[in-house]
């Protein structure tokens, strides 16, 4: 969870700093989710991200340094350039294909895992977010998974802004009247379950489960991760309140802003997981702050990996558009 | 030996099923209404069952999912039946299987077939009637495949089903699946992107596709009966990849070309063919002409729908007309 | 015809042999539009209601004139019902000049301003959404009046049917959602293409009131459809009303059903609405010849429209470029 | 004068027309929280909440309630976010906005405006930057207008929203930062008739929207070797006014026509075919297209340079005609 956050503070610096351009989305305070799913999968098993998709390619074992150069749009990315942040993907590691349409993913998931179940292996990932329920695609993508009963897990990142915070300006997530988001997958009579985004070990079982009963055939299975969502991303282009998370945040230490301070306590995943493990004795403060600087040295490595990687040959604009 | 188109259309979806697993079907409709062209692929349905995919009406998730099966290793045919229904599944035909090859910088091919029967059949009126070739035509990376004749109907279909790396839409039409042609089992394929002389010709070019095949090849004739003008007819075989040489050749050596095209007359894959010929400026182009459907929607009522259907005679006045201009 | 808000005990013998003369009228409508596909003379491919008569009779019975009617390609039914002129309709079903929309629309694209009707539609699901941008538009101009939508279970496969139900929630517009579920989209059975039986668990996420009745009781549609409709005029929120009913024609004209096993089409007949509301006017005392009557009426009244309509011209090619738009713009030009 | 940006613009023109008929109503994603660039920021105000509307993200629907709203007298002005996601209205669109009247032999009008954006701005991959007139405008029934400044977007939004016909008014993101003075009395432009954006007497040079800019630059470019160009500005592609074009090249004899659309079965195609017949013996020249290459657009700013068509390739072509 460090590694992803650790990378998404510098995309944050290196985009104030002008570094790179275009619109990109960051995953803070959503690692515990990307974690937990793709931990409980193997090699012949598919992921489906959207626009937001830093952490889950990092979870499933992409290289920083390529994903930063593909953000910066430079030749040596993964997709040299032509991807940048919305479209990444990573053929090899199983994420074939990237959507930035709301909704755009779900029924690329639900065929992949009609390829898994026509095979016998493989499950089906599909990470989207809460307003993709509002796209016709959604439910198409449901009732063909539940038709065919293929091996697919539709992963929800809840993080709209419960209704009371929702101030003037601000993008308002999803509009459902559903009383509970979950209530629209149960219509549709997919077996749906609730988990706490904030709750690493939670999401680690309910997933390590979950995936378990869709590989063996139990038909798709969809899960609402109910996570709050980090105040750095409530403006247009993501800021860091306070600068980048603090090891003395999961100790006394506490930030200035007051919002962050009490998302802190109450929903970031890695603040409350380090608590737990410190409390738990698992691990003492130097071996944290040992694990810290590895992962800000290997973040920091991959912003200067994509700075000084070449920009791709024009004529490249010219190829890949056909195999 | 002869076939008939729809015998094509069947034989490649069966021997496709057949030679390779992970060819599959969602949705088995293909033949539209046409009952004796749907008996054809009763066996073929039966014996395949479990890689045919029952389907809800739910064009846009069936795109979605032959796409990601692909993505996943498959080689999917999606039947998204009458020609207008693709406009619903356009999100996930033109927005993600022709992007992603190209978005992933090369890493992921999306070898995926759309079935899609367009065109005007009799009746359809305004949203049964779409001919699609000119939106599909302006997408790049997918291909646009257009048969005009039975072992195109086969070999096309096959190509897609077995060989393409690329999604490919594929264009059958109603009123073509009593076309017969003659059919060499082992005939070597044309390959795909080569357009076909289906009539040698000296005086004008009828350049063509899809059910414009049969009409030009019937307009040719007259042309040669009634008028002495002997009429080239060019099957193009498909809108993308579009053999662009082969209509200038046929063009620089006639000096006469009338495009021949169901899309309607703006816009349409006519008008990019006679912007290509006259962007080339070929000296010995004398004149233009494209016999299109006009710019109005298909409507019901057949007296009308006949005035604005593009017929052979339509075909045979445009030359008409291309020879008295210059 | 309509006779909101009486409650079907309130209905006296004439009201309901005006449902039975309502019933056999589309059922011999859709017969001479079957008798004439047969023969070559109906263009493209008419979709019959034949044996969900009691459906449309049912609902139009409570709609006004200014109500906004939607309907799928199943139309004839539900466009009689709401008041639309025969002669004008089969006129369309048969390309000609008279045709309600002068011959450019046909069996699959009926519109009749002047009785709501705005219109059937050939694309599974495609006019749902319209229907609730015609309970919009009412709702903002602070109308009573409200839009309905005929589909059949076929439609709820398609994501825009569900965008639409969330909207209809979230914005709570005058909108009645009247699902045919004929157990059959196209050729394949309702098993085989939704993991869902019933179309009204579809609308129970968006606290939209469903109910669930027997489609082929004209009365139970009657009383089912006023307490809908009066609740909508009353709240402005919307309804869904699923109507478990049975395609006796095939899916189009010509259809030879050989999905479907012998036994299961007599069983079908015997839950004919047209024989139900008979046996139920029988009890109430009417004698058969009056039922004859209004039988034979209905009959001479459909043969004249029907002769008549084939004799109708045929519409002026020159007019083909015609409407296309509104405004003039000089360009729809010949090819 | 006051200088306005394209964005202050067309937001004068809703308000206006909001003020003048009671029947305009907006609607789209956050369009009441002032839209994603802030087109209609502060209108909801000043109009209520009830005639300007957020909706969720379901494209189809909320074309379809536009349409179903306009065939029951309402004039709703929709807008579609970026054009890229008007590929999930298209059955709407194509099968009953354009349809309806034509269907209806003549019973319905559909007074509708669905207002979207496009083009290439920088950094936002091939989902976020399509240029996909040239479908719609193959489309009987739909008028298209694509203005190139603001005073011009500010004329032909007015007229657009008074047309009892549906219109799919094309905004480009390149333009919404332009800023120009709009004159007080400035009133409706007419649809349909193309404007001579600069004299010229050795080349036509037809474009529209955004490339009208690039046209201009390269005609000055030229001017400066001695060619006199004449630029002439499309405004609507449908309806085309092809008189004002055969004029011009009656004048010049020759024709280059210019969009940052893909040239395959572009605007350009259209306007060559016609001018190929109608002034056939005008010719000197070939008819030439300048449009971009038949590739996606890709993300590294580097390469959709590459790929775009600019005021270089506009020259090239002229030079090469002229000889």
């Amino acid at each position: 969870m460090l590694r992803i956050r650790r990378f998404e503070e510098q995309c944050i610096q290196l985009a104030e700093s002008k570094q790179f351009s275009g619109h990109y989305h960051v995953y803070i305070g959503q690692e515990a989710t990307a974690v937990s799913v793709c931990n409980a999968l193997g090699p012949e098993d598919f992921v489906f991200s959207t626009w937001r998709n830093h952490g889950h390619l990092l979870a499933r074992g992409a290289a920083p340094d390529r994903m930063m150069a593909e953000i910066f749009g430079k030749a040596t990315g993964y997709a040299g350039g032509k991807s940048g942040t919305l479209h990444m993907a990573v053929g090899e590691l199983g994420v074939p294909a990237t959507s930035a349409l709301v909704g755009g993913n779900l029924p690329l998931a639900t065929g992949a895992a009609l390829a898994c179940k026509r095979r016998g292996s493989g499950v089906s990932v599909c990470f989207h977010g809460d307003a993709a329920l509002e796209e016709g695609a959604f439910y198409e993508a449901m009732i063909l998974a539940a038709v065919w009963k293929v091996p697919a897990l539709f992963v929800c990142e809840n993080n709209s802004i419960p209704p009371a915070q929702r101030k003037r300006g601000q993008f308002t997530s999803s509009t459902l009247p559903a009383a509970q988001l979950a209530d629209v997958p149960q219509s549709l009579q997919i077996r749906t379950e609730i988990v706490d985004g904030a709750d690493a070990d939670q999401l680690a079982e309910s997933f390590e489960r979950l995936v378990g009963e869709v590989r063996r055939g139990g038909g798709p299975r969809f899960v609402e991760v109910r996570c709050t969502r980090w105040p750095g991303s409530f403006p247009l282009w993501p800021e860091l309140p306070d600068g980048p998370w603090q090891i003395a945040w999961a100790f006394d230490g506490k930030p200035d802003r007051a919002d962050l301070a009490l998302w802190l306590e109450q929903s970031d995943p890695l603040t409350l997981y380090v608590r737990k493990l410190i409390a738990a004795g698992a691990v003492t403060r130097s071996q944290l702050e040992a694990m810290d600087a590895r992962a800000k040295e290997e973040m920091a490595g991959a912003a200067r990996y994509a700075i000084d990687s070449p920009f791709p040959a024009p004529d490249q604009a010219y190829r890949h558009v056909w195999a | 030996m002869k076939i008939s188109f729809a015998e094509g259309v069947a034989k490649a979806i069966q021997e496709s099923l057949a030679a390779n697993p992970r060819v599959l079907l969602i949705g088995g409709g293909i033949m539209g209404l046409n009952t004796a062209a749907r008996a054809l692929l009763d066996p073929v349905l039966r014996d395949f069952a479990s890689r045919i995919m029952v389907t809800p009406i739910s064009e846009l998730g069936l795109a979605g999912a032959g796409v990601g099966a692909a993505l996943a290793g498959d080689r999917p045919l999606v039947d998204l039946s009458t020609g207008s229904f693709i406009f619903q599944a356009f999100a996930q035909v033109a927005n993600e299987a022709a992007n992603i090859h190209y978005m992933t910088g090369g890493q992921t091919s999306v070898p995926v077939t759309f079935y899609s029967l367009a065109g005007r059949r009799g009746g359809g009126a305004a949203q049964h009637s779409h001919a699609t070739q000119a939106l599909l035509g302006q997408v790049p990376g997918l291909q646009v495949l257009t048969p005009g004749g039975a072992e195109d109907a086969y070999g096309l279909l096959k190509w897609a089903l077995l060989e393409s790396r690329n999604p490919s839409v594929y264009l059958s039409h109603p009123l073509l699946f009593d076309e017969t042609a003659e059919w060499i089992p082992h005939d070597p394929f044309l390959p795909v992107g080569k357009a076909r002389i289906r009539r040698e010709g000296r005086d004008v070019s009828l350049i063509a596709s899809s059910i414009m095949v049969p009409r030009a090849l019937a307009a040719a004739e007259t042309l040669q009966r009634q008028h002495g003008i002997s009429a080239e007819v060019v099957d193009l075989r498909t809108i993308i990849p579009l053999d662009r040489d082969t209509v200038l050749q046929s063009a620089a050596k006639t000096g006469r070309a009338v495009i021949a095209d169901e899309c309607h007359h703006s816009y349409g894959v006519a008008a990019e063919i006679a912007a290509t010929l006259a962007e080339k400026g070929l000296a010995s182009l004398k004149a233009v002409r494209r016999v299109t459907m006009p710019d109005v929607p298909i409507p019901f009522s057949a007296p009308l729908e006949a005035e604005i259907t593009v017929t052979a005679e339509k075909i045979v006045a445009g030359a008409l007309d291309a020879v008295r201009a210059a | 015809m309509t006779l909101q808000g009486m409650s079907v005990k309130e209905l006296n013998k004439d009201m309901l042999l005006a449902f039975y003369e309502q019933l056999w009228r589309i059922r011999l409508f859709e017969g001479q539009v079957q008798r004439l596909a047969a023969r070559g003379e109906v263009p493209g491919f008419p979709h019959l209601s034949t044996g969900q008569e009691a459906v449309a009779v049912g609902v139009c019975a409570h709609l006004r004139e200014d109500d906004y009617l939607f309907s799928g390609h199943r139309a004839h039914g539900h466009v009689l019902a709401k008041g639309s002129d025969p002669y004008a309709v089969f006129a369309e079903i048969i390309g000609r000049q008279d045709g309600v929309c002068r011959g450019r629309g046909g069996s699959m694209h009926l519109v009749d301003v002047a009785h709501g009707v705005l219109g059937a539609t050939g694309v599974v699901a495609g006019n749902v959404s319209l229907a609730a941008g015609a309970a919009w538009a009412a709702q903002v101009r602070g109308e009573s009046r409200l839009a309905v939508v005929f589909f059949g279970d076929g439609a709820t496969g398609a994501g825009v049917f569900h965008e639409t139900l969330n909207l209809a929630s979230l914005w709570q517009l005058p909108l009645l959602l009247v699902c045919e579920n004929n157990g059959m989209a196209e050729f394949t059975s309702r098993e085989e293409h939704s993991n869902v039986a019933k179309v009204s668990a579809f609308a129970v996420p968006y606290d939209i009131p469903a109910q669930t009745i027997d489609g082929n009781d004209v009365l139970a549609v009657y009383e089912a459809a006023r307490e809908a409709i009066e609740a909508i005029r009353a709240s402005g929120a919307p309804r869904l009303l699923e109507c478990m009913t049975y395609r006796m024609a095939g899916h189009y004209v010509g259809d030879a059903q050989h999905y479907r096993s012998k036994e299961e089409l007599a069983a079908m007949k015997q839950k004919d609405p047209i024989d139900r509301l008979r046996r139920h006017l029988v009890k109430q005392g009417v004698s058969d010849n009056e039922l004859e009557a209004v039988a034979a009426r209905v009959k001479t009244e459909l043969d004249a429209v029907v002769d008549r309509a084939r004799r109708a011209p045929r519409p002026d090619p020159a007019t083909v470029l015609e409407d296309v738009y509104s405004t003039a713009f000089a360009m729809a030009q010949r090819a | 004068m006051m200088e306005l940006t394209f964005i202050e613009i067309i937001r004068r023109a809703l308000d206006e027309e909001m003020a003048r008929d009671n029947s305009i109503y907006l609607l789209g994603e956050d369009v009441a929280a002032g839209g994603a660039f802030g087109v209609t920021r502060g209108l909801v105000d000043k109009h209520g909440a009830r005639r300007v509307r957020n909706t969720p993200i379901s494209e189809a629907a909320i074309t379809g309630l536009a349409t179903g709203a306009a065939l029951c007298g309402l004039r709703p002005v929709l807008e579609i976010m970026f054009i890229d996601f008007a590929t999930l209205a298209m059955d709407c669109l194509v099968n009953q906005t354009a349809k309806y009247r034509y269907m209806a032999g003549g019973q319905l009008s559909v007074p509708m405006v669905v207002r979207t954006q496009a083009g290439a701005a920088g950094g936002a991959a091939a989902q976020h930057s399509q240029s996909l007139e040239s479908w719609f405008i193959h489309v009987p029934g739909l008028v298209v207008v694509a203005p190139s400044s603001p005073s011009e977007a500010y004329g032909l939004l007015k007229s657009a929203i008074r047309l009892d016909d549906p219109v799919l008014f094309i905004e480009h993101k390149r333009l919404y930062a332009m800023k120009e003075p709009l004159d007080e009395q400035a009133g409706s432009l007419p649809i349909g008739q193309a404007r001579v954006v600069r004299e010229g007497h050795d080349v036509t040079l037809v474009a529209y929207s955004a490339m009208v800019r690039t046209a201009l630059e390269a005609a000055d470019a030229l001017s400066r070797d001695g060619i006199s160009v004449e630029v002439i500005d499309l405004r609507s592609l449908v309806p085309l006014d092809i008189q004002t074009l055969v004029r011009s090249v009656a004048k010049t004899h020759r024709a280059v026509i210019a969009h940052e659309a893909v040239e395959t079965g572009g605007v350009g195609a259209e306007v060559a075919a016609r001018l190929g017949v109608a002034a056939f013996d005008e010719l000197d020249a070939p008819i030439t297209r300048v449009g971009c290459p038949f590739a996606p657009i890709p993300f590294a700013p580097e390469l959709e340079q590459a790929l775009l068509p600019g005021s270089r390739q506009i020259e090239q072509a002229v030079r090469e005609l002229v000889g």
